[in-house]
């Protein structure tokens, strides 16, 4: 899994590519800790997954665990940007869509962030 | 060599129980899978089942040392796909409870959603499992086109 | 299970001797080999020459009736590929003779240049064969990546 | 192994879809000879190779058993239509090169098939 991430005023975006599983859920748990432990000021989190082809229910898992850091710690938004059909069908199935929203654009990801405030 | 009646095709995986292994299994099988009529979306849902029977045996049935995992699958002559995936660990006590959706005996980090998934995305799964012992999970689907066909 | 010392992770697969289980071998193990530092033009590599292999196994080892063929891939803790393609079928006369360049026992349908690519993709290529007892090929590479750095 | 076929003049094209092994090749090695045999008037065969990701010796064993039906049978000429690096590669190493050319576009294959008469 190649991991990599951008600050966009108190969004955080990480864009990950390759498929999420088990053993790579452990590198972008890691990736994702560091770089929010680097600013205090990010409060929302954005996953780009369109170059994801494939996800699993360790992998939900490790999105879950992203959205607790960020809705406790922050009391910010989790947004996936642009998952494609098999993943999203994954996603719809664990329940994750009822605290995470979907972008189709960055910039529509980017929007969603600054309204904030979605409480699930 | 002679395939048992009414299996046209076999193949079989064996593997240490390391998390780098769950993507080998489920790309191997699904490439094996390809071989009947699936569709590239039922080839991802096996994968997907592959990917959770596989990654509870690297994560629930042994302890820290390592484990073998195996993975037989096996296309019927009348074009259903089976999957067995058999570890010799420490098995489930109660497979029921195990089975329900979001269950799971590690709630800090799971999710319980890996049988789920397999029941969502297979067209059966059998449990069989005895503590000490291990686990065999088996795996059924057919291609929709061949259902809707035949 | 302990992994043999020096040996950081390993596979195997067992398959009949079918022309349709040669995609699936061969994309087993680029899966298998990916999980080392390999670009996409030596996986490609690496694919080509298990394919030459297990092919090899198919079409020459076993008659009409299918034999079984295993394939087993390790990679050692200092960051080698090694893969094994073996069969219990009719062996190879003369080793020496069947490795060269367009050099094969039938020339109306081969081009014998199967150990030829295997050769030319892999760093090593082992052969041990007894007539009537079998065949095992032993291949081996590097990621050139590492061969600079290291 | 996908197969989709075209005449074009005296030209045949041959798509091909999918990785061309041991396997796949008994399948190409069939549709190729029944496409021959419904015309006398092809002399040439265009093999399009854009969709073929993997070729191996049995492959190539099999584009070259076409060669020699369309040069013998018909004194035709062989073009390959834009193969990937990988497959370029085993097709180099093999010396089929030496009997076959390679195009580019399909334009171009077909201006080579007119030309007509490359002797190996
Ligand atoms: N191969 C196995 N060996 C031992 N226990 C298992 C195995 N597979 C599943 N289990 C048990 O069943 C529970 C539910 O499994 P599952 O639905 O896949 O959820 P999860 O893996 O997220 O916990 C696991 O938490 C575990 O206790
Ligand atoms: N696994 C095997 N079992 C028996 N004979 C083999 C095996 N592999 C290779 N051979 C022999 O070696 C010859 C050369 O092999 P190779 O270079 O791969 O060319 P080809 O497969 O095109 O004949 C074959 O023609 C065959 O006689």
């Amino acid at each position: 899994m190649h991991l990599e991430a951008r600050r966009m005023g108190d969004s955080l975006i990480v864009r990950l590519k390759g498929e999420l599983d088990l053993h790579s859920a452990e590198a972008f748990r890691a990736f994702v800790r560091e770089q929010l432990a680097a600013s205090d000021r990010i409060r929302n989190l954005i996953l780009d997954l369109r170059a994801v082809p494939f996800i699993d229910s360790s992998g939900v898992g490790a999105i879950l665990g992203r959205y607790k850091e960020i809705r406790e710690g922050r009391a910010g938004r989790l947004i996936a940007l642009g998952p494609r059909v098999p993943v999203r069908r994954v996603l719809a199935m664990s329940g994750l869509l009822r605290v995470m929203d979907i972008a189709e654009t960055q910039q529509e990801a980017l929007a969603m962030a600054k309204e904030g405030k979605r409480v699930p | 060599m002679t395939l048992p009646e009414g299996i046209a095709n076999r193949v079989a995986l064996e593997f240490p129980s390391k998390a780098e292994n769950v993507a080998f299994a489920r790309t191997a099988i699904a490439v094996f899978a390809s071989q009947l009529d699936f569709t590239l979306d039922e080839l991802d849902e096996v994968k997907v089942a592959v990917s959770e029977a596989v990654s509870n045996a690297v994560i629930h049935a042994y302890g820290d040392e390592p484990g073998l995992v195996r993975v037989e699958a096996a296309i019927t002559a009348d074009g259903e796909l089976l999957i067995e995936i058999v570890d010799r660990g420490q098995g489930i006590e109660d497979v029921e409870t195990a089975r329900q959706a979001q269950w799971t005996s590690r709630p800090e980090e799971r999710m319980g959603l890996g049988f789920t998934f397999m029941e969502q995305y297979m067209d059966r799964v059998e449990v069989e499992s005895a503590p000490g012992a291990g686990t065999r999970v088996l795996l059924r689907k057919r291609p929709a086109a061949a259902r809707v066909a035949g």
